[in-house]
């Protein structure tokens, strides 16, 4: 069992750790680091519920080498907003209801964030293909739909210049 | 699902690599992507005992054109694939098949030299490979070698590249004049493996007669097959509805799909043969713009 | 999970040298990929190992090899093979029956039914690659087969 | 209309307040099961069965426990010493909790290997060498009545064969005789398949034991704690483990559908395995393992609807099958084996009714958990709906007319159905017409007929159907005899703020917001100054819990009933604060005021002040009271869906081009959760009508137990739902109020599958078991072409 010396930026914190090959990322960000923000739901990277970001884009933590994250820039989503504080998806997550359980939110959100990095303004149909490795099993999309429409707007009001 | 132990090593450049498994031998895995070797470890269908981080490696993450082929990093991500506007533009065959290929977080770590070179006839990229006829390039402890597409799948999982051989480059004749590319494969739900899957790519004279054709299916025999009969049947003539008949009714006859969870035999060859002939309208319709 | 693969092949060779192979249990396990004969157990009954391996993945099982029937008459023979995953994962059964039949421009004909039955880990989540393995291995027993009859003919003939 | 009586700061019935629980969850701080970590705690992971049926000769633990980090392997034969190897099930049947001889299920667990952390223990579980001796598996329930079918069960006293009970109601040989006389009877034999929940948290546990306390603390997945409680107290008193030294807490639920009320093998070991060793032990499932254990649905009913020419429906019969796995679990009340499936006459008028169903053994995994569903009433409507659906098409008369025709009038409620319940409430008619006017029928009518001349597929697929939820009346309504009311404990503090306990408990429906949303309606305490607790058996009321659609009629009322009492205590302060006798005190919401002189007022936070500060002479002091709901009969909440699909003949993909969902849940409480609920559950009914269904081969191997093959919608397959209401109130209910949350997962699957048959009758095709699959599609049309 080799042990590895990682390190890596975790919501804006380097963190250093002494890991084993197989130890997968999620298992790392959940019990290393005590962020049980990101959750497992399937083990086989269809259900999206384990989303985070690496380097900014969007990857299933469940499938992934926390020795591979070495040197890397990870945020969970603990670290999109500072406490007490909404990032835009966040808020219309809760303004459309586009959560019941929240089990997949957290992961939902992740995903979101890559997704309207990419395509600032995207259309319904690019919305549901956008989140399609991501299953929630309470909500019936539509208001997870609503809630990245919301925000899609805000985001972009926010980089529009101000007169 | 946790995988059993394994040693990790980092390689940052091809020739550590291809070093590193040389000297570890068998039991050494490459992993690029890890979508599909970490899903099968935590299976415990794989056991390797060591394996290689290849995706930290520089320089074969790349889409470009160069001389008369279009030439793309086998460390290159679906997702770099899919927004690439070099591919949009000319080869929108790549965009048909990325935005088909599991989901966009896997996409992002997904890379198209791991979904062809892990051998798996229900991939999509394979069967673009065949249809675009592109040649493979690989690196090992014995030099650099160039593999035609058609000589690269050997059976189940199993290719032409030998232990230590990295996938580093996909070689493919750049797009002519008039010339299209088109692929779809039926799912059961997005993100699923082709029930079945046909990808065209055709190039046509200015008078509208098939210079060239290929023809790959996915998911529908143990390798990614080619479509010998129906491209040899086309090549040469002016194409027509009737000629994209017949070729759909070859892709049909000429596959040989297995019964499962995903259709019945006879259900994937009508499948293979409705999507012949739609993949070959799209491909005819996209050269002749 | 069943699966069943009915498959024709033809071989040059006489019948008495394809009869020869069929029913030595060396022989014949030696043309199935990754089969090993350990020992003889008991009247037509052998023990021994199968190991497959396609590309990462790999399997292992403790097997039980059985000539259920050696028909001479005609030229039948019935072998069953009975694999226990070597880590506990479920098993596989396999019936495999072949009859030869002498070809009139010479040669044999060999027509082979194999039953196979897979149980637990991989048939849970690797249903859809059964067929197509069981298809794959099939084709290199014929093309192995084939070539050892080929060259025990040619050893024959020195 | 419902029209709100408070502001929207208040925020009481009727307004779309956000939700209270939302932050933790989008800030990643939600507890659930899996998050839990307590000091030393350990991990226990499963060995389980690669075969559906087999004896196990031996378990070899060595292997394991030579892992360095492995404690312990618990097998069935370690936990019979304790008398710990059978646990009861609901319905009177028992249930392994680990086997000491045989395997009755594919995946079924075989021991527990118990280490320091997950790796290892799975290490340790591969480790353990088992020796099976295999057996023939007995997969088909139709298989498993053979009279030459192995007994699978000969551990039950009596058992002779594989038929676990037989049940009937109405009168068999009425219906009969009306059937055989009949001018129209259609039949069908119709499937529902065995699905799983597969809510996107699995199941588990962290069970944690303290020797010198000797209290047992147990974080739990589960819908319903208190009974959760009350059973392991009467499986494990006899080892120490009495009711008053169990704590169960079930913490934040990543979505339960039913999948979470049973008690499962792994809860029990764990707690076992905590209570040996003494520390805390976590056990969580994998996706696998929760998708080949547990299921719902599994009936075969073959049907039968008579009707007169014109299309009056005269009776119904239903014969099933229910094929329940190695032992009856279902998640029913106990004298209900069938759940509610007597509500299978549905939403029309008519006489003669005769439902029967035979329930079996067979190799497969045990459950028949209520999916989102009032015990069986998702089976019930898809027998009717698809039946009557088929008699539309048997005499050529528009769906829609027939069941307008058929219908259950307004003016007959409450409404005593042939086989046994009165139906509390609602206005058929005005429901589909509100669909069918949203959907644009008529229209879609003009264009089938124009697409059916052009040679292509379209089908227009109606579900009407009637739920019956809330469990319920204690005279009926029990679970191993504790009856099934539930509760509210309401506690004002003296500043005007308050906190409520319940007894059931939230899997994502919002109960945090409705229910402080029930008391701001009724106090006129904003609620927002309403805390709301659940899970916690230490703290919380005794309740039966949540599922069936149970918490707003019964829960709901609780806290209704519960605040009304203490707005008569209210009264009475009000009336010694404003020196006037209680007579004269009335009450508009929030506050107390003297009859005919409303500027002497007194708020209801002035009295909860008063009520610790200056309360009248004589009277207990506090702000407080607490209610146990017992509901007079059950309530049923109904709806019309339509849904519009067009099929691709060549490939037989089906595209739904438009769903359109009424539903009737009498008064709605907050009608952005309503909605959010009946978006959820649409997408769990187009699961089971197209994608989802457990596989299992010949040999009882189960084929597709990840989330790779198993189908759970993705936002691309789940449509734009379009929803609407018509209220018709529950008269029986404290406010009104029905319950909603199962009712699209119920309607939803016969109206899809109604909409696809209806695109291919034209090729001859007049039914199809769900789910529809494009290659189920292509197969039938095939079949049809060689017919021809």
């Amino acid at each position: 069992m080799a042990k590895h010396t990682v390190t890596m930026t975790i919501n804006g914190e380097s963190v250093t750790a002494e890991v084993d090959s197989r130890l997968l990322l999620v298992h790392f960000i959940r019990e290393n680091l005590d962020m049980t923000g990101t959750h497992i739901g399937c083990d086989t990277s269809s259900c999206g519920a384990c989303t985070i970001l690496i380097d900014g884009k969007s990857v299933k933590s469940c499938t992934y080498l926390t020795v591979r994250a070495d040197g890397a820039n990870i945020t969970t989503i603990e670290g999109i907003a500072a406490d007490g504080t909404n990032h835009p998806l966040q808020q219309a997550f809760h303004d459309q209801h586009g959560l019941h359980c929240g089990f997949c939110t957290p992961g939902m959100i992740m995903r979101s964030i890559d997704m309207l990095e990419n395509n600032p303004n995207p259309t319904e149909e690019e919305i549901r293909w956008g989140i399609s490795g991501n299953l929630c099993r309470c909500t019936g999309y539509n208001n997870i739909v609503k809630s990245i429409q919301q925000a899609a707007k805000e985001m972009q009001q926010e980089k529009e210049p101000t007169v | 699902m946790i995988p059993a132990n394994f040693t990790y090593h980092k390689a940052t450049t091809l020739q550590e690599a291809i070093a590193l498994s040389g000297e570890l031998g068998e039991e050494a895995k490459y992993m690029s992507g890890g979508h599909s070797l970490l899903p099968m470890m935590k299976l415990r269908f794989a056991t390797p005992e060591h394996i290689i981080d290849i995706s930290k490696i520089q320089g074969l993450s790349y889409i470009k054109e160069d001389d008369d082929l279009l030439k793309i990093g086998g460390l290159t991500t679906q997702t770099e694939i899919e927004h690439n506007a070099l591919l949009q533009e000319k080869y929108p065959i790549f965009g048909d098949a990325v935005w088909l290929t599991a989901d966009p977080s896997v996409r992002n770590c997904g890379t198209i030299g791991g979904n062809i070179a892990h051998g798996d006839a229900a991939n999509d990229q394979p069967a673009l490979m065949l249809a675009l006829r592109a040649t493979i390039i690989a690196e090992g402890t014995d030099g650099k070698k160039e593999i035609p597409i058609d000589e690269f799948f050997h059976g189940f999982y199993m290719t032409a590249l030998e232990q230590g051989d990295i996938l580093t480059e996909i070689q493919i004749p750049k797009a002519r004049k008039n010339s299209g590319g088109a692929y779809y494969k039926m799912e059961r739900k997005v993100g699923d493996y082709a029930t079945a899957g046909v990808a065209v790519h055709i190039e046509l004279d200015d008078a509208g007669v098939c210079t060239e054709i290929g023809i790959g299916l996915t998911n529908v025999s143990a390798v990614p097959m080619r479509l010998e009969r129906g491209e040899a049947f086309l090549r040469g003539k002016a194409v027509t509805d009737a000629l994209i008949e017949e070729v759909a009714q070859m892709a049909s006859e000429d596959c040989e799909p297995e019964s499962d969870l995903r259709g019945s035999e006879a259900y994937k060859r009508s499948i293979v043969n409705t999507l012949t002939k739609r993949m070959l309208n799209k491909a005819l319709e996209r050269a002749r713009q | 999970m069943k699966t069943q693969l009915n498959k024709s092949f033809e071989v040059p060779q006489r019948t008495e040298l394809v009869w020869e192979h069929l029913i030595d249990p060396e022989k014949i396990m030696d043309c199935v990929p990754g089969v090993s004969v350990d020992e003889k157990v008991g009247e037509n009954q052998y023990k021994g190992k199968v190991g497959m391996k396609f590309g990462p993945m790999g399997v292992k099982y403790d097997a039980d090899i059985f000539y259920k029937e050696i028909d001479i008459e005609n030229r039948k023979i019935v072998i069953t093979g009975d694999g226990v995953d070597s880590k506990g994962n479920g098993n596989a059964e396999m019936v495999m029956s072949i009859d030869l039949s002498d070809r009139e421009e010479g040669g044999v004909k060999l027509d082979a039914i194999m039953d196979v039955t897979v149980n637990g880990k991989i048939a849970q989540f690797g249903s859809r690659l059964i067929t197509t393995v069981s298809n794959q291995l099939f084709k290199q027993f014929v093309s192995n087969f084939s070539k050892k009859l080929a060259a025990a003919e040619a050893e024959a003939s020195v | 209309m419902f029209s709100c009586k408070t502001s929207p700061e208040v925020g009481g019935m009727g307004h779309s307040v956000k939700r209270k629980e939302d932050a933790r969850f989008l800030h990643g701080k939600g507890n659930y099961t899996d998050d839990v970590k307590l000091p030393g705690m350990l991990s226990m992971v499963m060995v389980r069965s690669p075969y559906a049926y087999a004896k196990i000769k031996s378990i070899n633990k060595d292997k394991a426990l030579a892992i360095d980090g492995v404690l312990a392997v618990i097998t069935g034969e370690d936990l019979a010493q304790y008398g710990l190897h059978w646990m009861p099930t609901l319905l009177s049947d028992q249930q392994m909790v680990l086997p000491t001889d045989t395997i009755m299920h594919q995946s079924q667990e075989v021991c527990a290997v118990i280490a320091t952390d997950r790796y290892i223990a799975v290490d340790g579980a591969e480790a353990v060498e088992v020796d099976y001796e295999p057996m023939d598996a007995i997969v088909n329930p139709y298989k498993a009545l053979d009279e030459d079918a192995p007994l699978l069960r000969p551990d039950k006293e009596g058992q002779k064969d594989n038929q676990i009970y037989h049940w009937e109601r109405g009168d068999r040989e009425k219906t009969d005789a009306v059937i055989a006389n009949a001018d129209v009877v259609v039949k069908e034999r119709i499937h529902l398949p065995r699905i799983h929940v597969a809510s996107i948290e699995t199941c588990g546990c962290v069970a944690s034991y303290d020797k010198d306390t000797q209290k047992m603390l147990i974080y739990l997945t589960t819908q319903a704690p208190h009974a959760v409680r009350t059973i392991l107290a009467l499986v494990a008193g006899h080892v120490g483990l009495s009711e008053e030294k169990i704590r169960i807490i079930s913490p934040d639920i990543g979505g339960g559908f039913g999948g979470k009320v049973p008690v499962y093998p792994g809860y029990v070991v764990a707690i076992a395995a905590s209570f040996l060793i003494g520390k805390p032990v976590k056990w969580i499932e994998d996706r696998s393992e929760n998708l080949t254990n547990g299921f719902a649905r599994d009936y075969h009913m073959d049907c039968e609807l008579a009707a007169t020419k014109d299309g009056k429906i005269q009776a119904f019969k239903v014969s099933t099958l229910a094929d329940h796995g190695y032992t009856d679990s279902s998640a029913n009340p106990s004298k209900y084996p069938t759940g509610m499936f007597s509500i299978c006459t549905g939403s029309y008028d008519y006489e003669h009714a005769f439902a029967e169903l035979d329930a079996v053994y067979t190799n497969k995994a045990p459950g028949g958990v209520a999916y989102r569903c009032s015990f069986r009433v998702t089976e019930a409507v898809h027998a009717i709906e698809r039946m009557v659906d088929k008699l539309a098409a048997e005499i050529g008369k528009d769906p829609a007319q027939l069941r307008f025709e058929n219908f259950i009038k307004k003016d007959q409620f409450p409404y005593a159905s042939p086989l046994g319940w009165s139906y509390d409430s609602g206005d058929y008619e005005a429901t589909l017409k509100k669909a069918m006017d949203m959907l644009g029928y008529d229209d879609y009518k003009k264009e089938q007929a124009e697409k059916r001349a052009q040679g292509k597929l379209m089908g227009i697929g109606i579900c009407t159907f009637t739920e019956v939820v809330g469990a319920g009346p204690s005279k009926d309504f029990d679970i191993l005899g504790i009856a099934m009311f539930d509760s509210a404990e309401i506690r004002v503090h003296p500043t005007g703020k308050a906190m409520a306990r319940f007894g059931t408990k939230s899997q994502g429906q919002g109960h945090e917001t409705t229910y402080a949303q029930i008391l701001a309606e009724e106090l006129g305490i904003p609620y927002t100054d309403i805390e709301i607790e659940e899970g916690d058996t230490d703290t919380a009321p005794y309740g039966l819990g949540t599922y069936a659609s149970r918490s707003t009629p019964t829960a709901g009322a609780a806290a209704a009933v519960a605040a009304r009492k203490l707005k008569e205590k209210g009264k009475k302060i009000a009336a010694h604060l404003l020196e006037v006798s209680e007579e004269d005190i009335e009450w508009e919401v929030g506050k107390y005021f003297v009859k005919g002189a409303p500027e002497k007022s007194k708020t209801i936070q002035d009295v909860a002040f008063a009520a610790y500060t200056n309360i009248p002479p004589g009277m207990e002091p506090g702000f407080e009271a607490t209610h146990y709901y017992d509901p007079p009969n059950l309530t049923f909440p109904n709806g019309a869906y339509i849904c519009v699909v067009e099929v691709d003949e060549e490939t037989g993909a089906i595209d739904v081009k438009r769903f359109v969902a009424i539903d009737d849940c009498g008064n709605i409480i907050n009608p952005m959760i309503v909605e959010g609920q009946v978006h959820g559950g649409l997408t769990q009914g187009i699961a089971p009508a197209m994608y989802e269904g457990i596989e299992y081969d010949d040999e009882g191997n189960v084929l597709n137990g990840t989330f790779m093959d198993y189908l759970v919608p993705t936002a691309v397959e789940s449509p734009h739902w379009e929803t609407g209401h018509t209220i018709t109130p529950s008269p029986h209910h404290p406010l009104g109020a029905k319950g909603v949350a199962e009712s699209p997962t119920v309607g939803a699957p016969p109206a899809i599958a109604n909409a696809i048959i209806d695109a291919l009758y034209p090729l001859g095709i007049k039914h199809l078991d769900i789910p529809i699959t494009p290659a189920k599609v292509w197969e039938a049309i095939q079949a049809q072409k060689a017919k021809a």
